[in-house]
């Protein structure tokens, strides 16, 4: 039997003397015997640690991973970057990974602060005022805004655009039912813009991509324009990386600016944990959802930092908070303010620039061999539209090593596909004699 | 001695990154016209070296579970086995992209469909979603779920009930999904009080939400009245998980009559807290409520391998892929690890040391409810208040000076001064006994010195901040300056 | 071009001006120009973080490793152990891997007590008074020992063992050639032990291994009454595995005890860094190389722990220290030592145990397929009398995943067998099938 | 405040360990007879919790790179790459048994022959062996070849020059291969004496040992003189490559004319020095020399592929395998990341950092030796000693209070109250600014309240030790006694 209880059977013996019981079983008095399992759990039987390590290994080698078995071309809100070594080693120290929520600020001034540090970067990175500590995914992070819209105006209607990854879509549905918001879907154009001009009544937000799930680059002035009409707040749901390279969300009055941050050099991690950003302006911080951290200082006068605000909070506030978040990302939130501080000014805007050359190596490869690619301008992903399914192309070409491209549910002749800086020219080529082989 | 931030480091021109070489040519950036970035955005410009070492001493000033015991009440910070870490970071688990197709993924959808069935297993019940990534998430996952179970029935009943000794965030929870929340009082016993359950119980209610134990540590033991009730009604009964680290083995919610059950799985199977998340809360339901589960599912398809599976009147997507899936594998490797008798072994002393903690401050440190408790138990320091103007928090405070980790204060909140003590199985009877000579000897000091208190902790990186200035004007970003201007 | 340098060009120039330069060049004025390179280097160009990545895990995909590509019956001195996730993980704090021998006891008060509680524990395994922090090897133990052995008793005539590890008895032969040590071997008995009968004349030491290379375990009271006999200091190479289920060597009045450490939940790391494990009695103190860590108080009475009788270390006593050992492998050490306290009191006979069991039934299953087994008793590694030529069965069995032990320079027949814990039931029993086929 | 030891964390019978299940019969002890073990060695009975909290503690007592700066002179601390430390994790590398045949470890034997390349052209050798696990077993392995060149030449001479400013090392590995040290001077420049030279140099010499940059950190300029006078006598030079960091892609000990060149890969190469090991010392040879190094060396078989190979005349093996191989595999890594411009731009500023520092603080802590200095400086404290007692370890003591290490104490043993400054490249101006200060403070103090510094350091985990008593009375190991008795 595996456990991590440190006591001997002695001891166990003697404590349960000191509290006057006779038996493990004695401390369960209170739980009614007919409520009592009874029986041993059905569950495998206890494995060494060894034993777990294999076994886990064993199900990992029936999984095709990024590199080393799948070439990726695929996106779809989680992107195949490098990981940099010391980005991993740093956000894993143990002071991170095994600490608890900063509760008690004078012993937790390390996750405090890294937390203040990702909140900058943040916030500059989208070119908003402030950015909380994290959220938990970029699905997440949409249903937050659209609550913080929803309080804000005391409007439930949404205006959100077709251009938002569907499974974003999907939660908002789910989430949002209870609080009865209606959601009312705008489509996109065949330059994969969203049709701003379908849009018209009042709003609590208008929710739109930049880019958008399909890759293209939003018109984020008339996205202004349009959520002004409709005394809208202008949500925007942003690819971090490509903000590093685009004009940011905040310089066209965005009023809330979320994302996937996954792609900050967190690991594919088969879809999570991933970390949603949520960036926004000073006048709605009271509103805003999660963990913020603040700077102060301490009896001596010291810098300081603390989460504050807290009284927007769940713990505090009960059936009147805005969000039931509790928890957030926090080590994905250090994780990707220490790639954002690694990468560093230039290096963001190169490493978005590598993305772009690539996707666009990839695109015009795709052209050349006949193929319509859709939805410039884009960054890192684009649609290329095979003109036969797409579904089947998908699988042949899984068994060759490749992960073409995610699907779209609407369009079955569409793969979004995307390059980042991970992939070579030679793995492009390749790809492209590939797929040209299918449709041809 | 304070640490500069990465901004405040940051010499402009200075780089720790370095880019894969490309053979790529570049791309031509004319058709971003008008959205090409002026700007780089004013990041940290650093080196690698100054980074590694800015963020080793930010760890070097932070508490954590592997430095010390932290007896953080209902918060659970129990040790977090390496070898799951290992498990986290195997190549095959960590680098496979979500969208990967299932015939790929089967070893993913293997291990998720055992870590299911474990947590039906464990809770009693057929069925488990593994989305949320929280277990605030869970909640409210579990209540749409409760609500598309009436719908379907042809009803929309609008209340949950709550105790008053309820986590937060369940109110936030029953808010969020539309609902409203009626609190049900504790009684004199720490328990749910019958009587004002009935007043509260109508057909306009949709569930109840039920911590078991509850937050002061207490096994509900009317529970299965209180369930039969709630059906009478017609409504359903959500078990909140937080404490189900206490009687995994020993009793299950589905056989207490619960319909819905979510676990905090850092809480009963030692996935790390990482300072703040990332969780997982899996949403176990009975069979009756399976079809409404958020999708997809894995589950054996035609040709014997899994797939993901839809339930057919589910509620939809909880989060954007299949929820945090290495801390669902952390989880899967401590189950594994532990075995049935390991798990039911976990829970005992958990219970064993909270319980002998109990009785070894009761002198001190009396707890609120003179029961004996389950993981997890109560003590109040209104006495102090009172005589020395001494709060809980300041006890808290100083244990931190002690190397310990300061309990849950002002929590439950039917609790005056608080301090909710939860010492987990992973602590030695010799850490029990150090804790408890630290509480004895704060309360000597509570007594004689109280002024000292006022003053602790003294010996952390800083001292006690000031949040009432943090939260009248925040300062939640570091404005671009003069830092940025160095070269 | 990579380089770990933090300054922009700015601050270069900056600095040189400061220091009255014009270029780095000119900080180089004191090397004669005829003696200055010149030309670039003639090495690969610089690659990118995750480029080395890649170019390593290239090389490394052409290594068989061991459980994923080889199931190993070698030890030969590296043994294929499990290695415990936290004893990894603590070893490899960054706190330990980028600290500098603990020069300042105020700063480094980790590495001193982690390294005192490794030679505590070394200590008590093999029954000895004391133990240093460590050597580069097991070979460099055996040649320190003879070093002592020879400083002790002024006397160059060394008795080697024939059963000591091949590889440690011509680094005695290398090492010790300088200071002219006279090296007598003395052969094996049948029975693979070592033929004490022939041993005669004083010497400095006697070296036998316990268990011997060949796996059997040796006598040592025999070899102390030989020793003694001669006025030697009996060294004993042994097995810190085999020692948590064999009496240990002090106990039979060992003067030296000397091990490789690897089987302490080192990775196999293809030989290296492993560990020279280094005990004695304490009055020979004195003569112990390498570093020694012991307890003492500081200026306010609390605990401490310093390196101390630094006067027997090169940097003090120059060329009359009897070592020129400076660095030892404190991370080893410091790793061995978590190791043995994860491992623990009854943990460290478990695993011994284990191993016991897994050689015998191996050893058993290739009796009972017909094989000769030499060298009982023993613990975890023995001989088998392949009778036909072992190096080409051993190539053969690679092909199909075995590495089928280690070979023994003098008899070509034979193979040095091991099993340790890691070592499966159906593992032992397909290898069995495997190498009687080739016998056959 | 202290940390007890694991022994004193001990209860009879705590484990921490888990053992594979065996489905393997439980074999007869019958044959070990009277060598089975009677009582089991008394190591430590913990629980993995408290192990690990125990460790991370004794971590969290303990300076390192990672945590700042360690102008540790002659040890040259800098930044140890953490991509290296991956490379070394890889389990194709990692995981692979030296006794492997070469056809399975081709990947190996690549990585190493690629270092080996690497590093004759980077010392201007013809080959090397990279067996010898750290510098000071270089030394003796350079001087056993040395041996074997004369012993060849039908020679045997027995003396070997050594300057005064050497490392220790230096005459300790003569000791030990059997030579006789004689020591050279330095001259007012800080440099070998060539006056002093021409006295000692007779045909009994049979070589020279050099370390250049010098241990003053000056560079030999008179090198080539130097080795023409040694070689003229029939003597061969050896380079001691601890300062080789000074000037890779700049100078190469080969073109001065050295024989014999060994690399601390930890110095120059970023591998991390792990509180004092492991290290590498791979020792590189003329061509003349190639066939005594010891074996075996990675070189191309017949079919292609790289065998093992003994040089005929081979000294013979020096490690039990093959070196520190995971150590190689972090300096072939850091070689591959840096490339020759990389390589290169690395000394430069080691040379750049040290002299800035250097005439920085010239005005408070003259250089011992008024030359520009190449990679570090050795300043001296002795003005203070006879001004007010200050001993250069009371400044080094006052620097760690500052959150730097101290610089290298008493050494080179020609300085009076030596303070030996190595800053080393991947140190920010920033940084040296900062240390410059702490400097310039700590001289203040060290004029205006010299007793202060003797009370220093006030800040650390402990304050100074009481090393005579333990040398006067050792305790080794912790005794076995009541520690073990607690249950």
């Amino acid at each position: 039997m595996g456990s991590f209880v440190p006591h001997t059977e002695a001891q166990i013996e003697r404590m349960l003397a000191e509290v006057g019981l006779a038996s493990l079983e004695e401390l369960y008095a209170s739980i009614p015997a007919s409520l009592r399992l009874g029986r041993p759990l059905e569950l495998p039987p206890a494995l060494a640690e060894v034993e777990v390590l294999e076994e886990a290994e064993r199900r990992s080698r029936r999984n095709a991973g990024a590199r080393r078995d799948l070439v990726v071309f695929a996106g779809g809100g989680a992107y195949d970057h490098d990981v940099p070594s010391a980005v991993r080693a740093l956000a894993l120290q143990s002071a991170f990974v095994t600490a608890y929520t900063p509760y008690q600020p004078e012993v937790s001034q390390g996750v405090l602060q890294a937390l203040f540090e990702f909140q900058t970067s943040i916030a500059r990175l989208f070119g908003m005022d402030l950015a909380n500590a994290s959220l938990y995914d970029g699905a997440a992070a949409v249903v937050e805004a659209v609550n913080l819209a929803v309080g804000a105006t005391k409007r439930n209607r949404i205006v959100v655009s077709q251009g938002i990854h569907p499974r974003y879509r999907g939660a908002l549905a789910t989430l949002g039912r209870g609080r009865g918001l209606e959601l009312v879907s705008v489509g996109l154009r065949d330059d994969l813009a969203t049709d701003l001009a379908a849009v018209d009544a009042e709003a609590s937000a208008l929710v739109i991509g930049y880019p958008n799930a399909l890759g293209r680059v939003e018109d984020l002035r008339e996205a202004r324009r349009v959520a002004d009409a409709m005394e809208a707040l202008l949500v925007v749901v942003a690819d971090p990386v490509a903000c590093a390279l685009l004009e940011p969300p905040g310089s066209f009055g965005a009023d809330v600016v979320v994302a996937e941050g996954q792609s900050l050099g967190i690991p594919l991690s088969f879809g999570g944990p991933y970390l949603g950003l949520f960036a926004t302006r000073s006048e709605l911080v009271r509103l805003v959802p999660g963990r913020l951290v603040g700077q102060t200082v301490d009896v001596e006068g010291r810098r300081g930092f603390v989460t504050t605000l807290r009284t927007r909070e769940q713990d505090i506030r009960r059936e009147r908070a805005t969000s039931n978040v509790c928890t957030n990302q926090t080590l994905l939130a250090i994780w990707a303010g220490v790639y954002l501080a690694w990468r560093g000014k230039q290096g963001m805007v190169e490493l978005a620039r590598s993305c772009y050359n690539a996707a666009h190596y990839l695109a015009d490869r795709l052209e050349a061999a006949g193929l319509s690619v859709l939805g410039r301008p884009f960054v890192r992903e684009f649609v290329v539209d095979l003109e036969v399914e797409a579904r089947p192309v998908r699988e042949r070409l899984l068994e060759d090593g490749w992960l073409a491209g995610v699907l779209v549910p609407e369009e079955p002749t569409w793969l979004v596909l995307t390059a980042t800086e991970a992939r070579t020219r030679e793995e492009i080529d390749a790809f492209v004699d590939r797929i040209a082989k299918e449709v041809r | 001695d304070a640490e500069p931030t990465a901004f405040e480091l940051s010499v402009r021109g200075r780089r720790a990154d370095t880019l894969r070489h490309s053979a790529i040519p570049e791309a031509s950036l004319e058709e971003l016209g008008p959205w090409l970035r002026r700007e780089p955005a004013a990041l940290p410009e650093v080196s690698e070296r100054d980074l590694v070492a800015h963020y080793t001493r930010l760890a070097s000033r932070n508490y954590s579970v592997d430095l010390g015991a932290y007896p953080l009440g209902s918060c659970t910070m129990k040790y977090n086995p390496k070898f799951a870490d290992e498990v986290a970071a195997l190549p095959g688990l960590a680098g496979v992209h979500p969208d990967t197709p299932e015939r790929a993924v089967q070893g993913w959808l293997e291990l998720l469909a055992e870590l299911e069935a474990a947590i039906c297993e464990i809770t009693g019940m057929a069925a488990a979603t593994l989305q949320p990534p929280a277990g605030a998430a869970g909640e409210l996952t579990g209540l749409l779920i409760m609500g598309a179970y009436h719908r379907a029935s042809g009803r929309d009943p609008r209340r949950i009930i709550i105790p008053d000794s309820a986590h937060g965030t369940n109110p936030a929870s029953v808010t969020l999904a539309g609902y409203e929340a009626v609190t049900v009082r504790s009684d004199a016993r720490g328990l749910v009080s019958l009587d004002d359950l009935r007043r509260v119980l109508d057909d306009s209610v949709a569930g109840i939400m039920l911590t078991n134990p509850n937050t002061l540590g207490l096994f509900e033991r009317d529970v299965a009245e209180i369930l039969r009730l709630v059906h009478e009604v017609g409504a359903l009964a959500y078990y909140d998980g937080a404490n189900l680290n206490a009687i995994v083995g020993v009793a299950r919610p589905g056989d207490m009559g619960f319909d819905i059950v979510h676990s905090n799985l850092h809480k009963t199977f030692a996935t790390p807290h990482g300072g703040g998340g990332p969780g997982a809360g899996p949403v176990a339901v009975t069979s009756a409520l399976e079809a409404f589960l958020p999708g997809p599912l894995p589950r054996p398809g035609a040709t014997g391998q899994l797939e993901w599976w839809t339930p057919p009147s589910s509620i939809g997507n909880v989060h954007a892929f299949h929820g945090n899936a290495l801390v669902l594998a952390r989880a899967w490797a401590f189950m594994r690890y532990h075995g049935p008798d390991g798990l039911r072994r976990m829970s005992e002393v958990a219970v064993l040391n909270a319980r002998w903690l109990q009785q070894r401050l009761q002198p001190v440190l009396p707890a609120a409810f003179d029961e004996p408790c389950m993981h997890e138990f109560v003590a109040s320091a209104k006495e102090f208040r009172s005589e020395a103007g001494v709060r809980a928090s300041d006890i808290a405070k100083g244990l931190l000076e002690f190397g310990f980790h300061a309990p849950t204060v002002y929590f439950p909140l039917i609790v005056d001064e608080a301090l909710m003590i939860e010492p987990t199985e992973t602590e030695s009877p010799e850490t029990l006994e150090a804790l408890a000579q630290a509480f004895e000897r704060l309360v000597e000091i509570a007594r004689t010195t109280p002024a000292e208190l006022a003053e602790a902790p003294r010996t952390t990186p800083v001292r006690r901040l000031d949040e009432v200035g943090a939260a009248r004007k925040p300062v939640l970003v570091e404005p671009v300056g003069a830092a940025d201007e160095l070269d």
